[in-house]
């Protein structure tokens, strides 16, 4: 997995590139937590366009950052997910609490 | 039924073994005619096993094996995970969707593994190990047909 | 020599699980730092020592087992790869190059192996099998070696 | 593998596509037989720039099929390797036994 991070105003962009599993599930959740951490930030847009596979273990930690901003009213957003990777966030019922758009701009905007 | 091709796979409960292990079954499982679709939803099911053994078997211990098995046959695959950690006390609960012993899961491991494999069936007992068994078939005709309403 | 992560693997002696060790061994070995030339001279290694198991070892029969031990230590990677073939009567003449005792075959399996590898050892006796133990370091000096997500 | 196979008045142009190893050996023997025996050919050009693999098992059935055309004035010429496969067939000695060239019509030109 890499990692490339970016903020916006008052949202974090996250463009993750690879496989999101266990193996990477505690760098993913640091850097996450990190970044919310050290910058004032309300949202959560995380770029899935690069990522080809993603686990239980992934999810996880994606639903872990939105109980966090959701507490201040903050909202995560998923953009460009590769069908399997839709597929399993289907099934998962992450999309129960946070949107799916097609371009980081629309996320940002809805997510406002 | 006539076994194909197998494999017997143990390595050391280290997270990056997780991509490796769905990598290697996935390769293996090629030798059967299934889709790529089929091929993502086998790594996805391994992935989810293995993760447990680490995760849930050894409880993060580097230092466990983990055992995946698998036989191709001329009806699909089965694959089998094994560790000798922990175990399961309640099989029953820890099956139940949104179910996990860790706050910080989600419990959908087991979801996963019976969402994406036709069969599933999990051994274990405290103290003693775990062994999760899939069986995915070739050509999901039988599902494909219901999920279209068949004719 | 820490040991970084260790697999072994068995497999039945069927021609096509010749790409399966190599793609496996290479996923394996890419937790370490090595290049893509090496992974693929590490792929030439792996197909020849289980071609060899295959057909010199087994004769060709697909009901032998194929065992494949790598150990990923922190200077480089260690396979073994072993049957419980035939054997070999003579290990030094074996090992010279343009040597087969198939005449439709080069004799190129083992200079393949000694070429791509930094060590080769074989162990043999006749009608017990055959062990192929082959080293490659990591050659990108300063690089960490061990795997990624290993703590 | 996937193989592909042309014949041009005298020559055999064969490209594969893939791996080349033990485990297509016998299928690329058998075929590369069946045609040398079916149609009077007298050279035959593998273009190989679609192989991402070759083996020992596939470079004998390589020199088998030379010793063949061999025998009657024929020749084997390569085409296309990728720098992995040139320095197997480097290593292997076969070529000099055949010759290397960058197109399959270059390959015909020298052996004619
Ligand atoms: N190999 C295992 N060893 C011990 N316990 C396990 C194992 N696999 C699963 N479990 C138990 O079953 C529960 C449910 O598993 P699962 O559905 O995969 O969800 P999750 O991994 O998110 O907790 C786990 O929380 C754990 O208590
Ligand atoms: N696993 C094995 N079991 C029995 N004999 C073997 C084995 N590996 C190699 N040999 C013997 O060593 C010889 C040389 O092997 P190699 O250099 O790989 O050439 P080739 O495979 O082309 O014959 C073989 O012809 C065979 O007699």
């Amino acid at each position: 997995m890499e990692l490339d991070l970016e903020i916006r105003q008052d949202t974090l962009i996250v463009r993750p590139q690879g496989e999101l599993d266990l193996g990477v599930a505690d760098l993913l959740r640091h850097t996450l937590e990190d970044y919310l951490n050290r910058y004032n930030v309300r949202h959560l847009v995380l770029n899935l366009s690069r990522v080809t596979f993603i686990d239980s273990s992934c999810l996880g930690v994606i639903l872990g950052r939105y109980k966090r901003l959701a507490r201040e009213g903050g909202k995560v957003s998923l953009v460009g997910l590769q069908p399997h990777v839709h597929r399993i966030c289907e099934l998962s019922g992450l999309f129960q609490v946070m949107g799916e758009y097609s371009t980081e701009e629309e996320a940002i905007a809805r997510a406002g | 039924m006539k076994v194909v091709n197998q494999l017997k796979m143990e390595f050391l409960s280290l997270p990056a073994n997780v991509a490796f292990a769905r990598v290697a079954v996935a390769a293996f499982a090629s030798q059967l005619d299934f889709t790529l679709n089929d091929l993502e939803e086998i790594k996805v099911a391994v992935s989810e096993a293995v993760a447990n053994a680490i995760i849930h078997g050894y409880e993060n211990s580097p230092t466990g094996i983990v055992k995946v098995h698998v036989s191709l046959l001329e009806t699909g695959i089965e694959i089998r995970v094994e560790d000798n950690g922990r175990g399961i006390a309640d099989i029953k609960k820890a099956l139940e969707p949104a179910y996990s012993t860790d706050p910080e899961r989600m419990g959908l491991g087991f979801v996963f593994m019976q969402s994406f494999m036709d069969r599933l069936h999990v051994d274990s007992s405290p103290a003693r190990g775990t062994r999760v068994t899939m069986f995915k078939n070739i050509n999901n005709r039988g599902a494909a047909a219901a999920s279209q309403g068949g004719h």
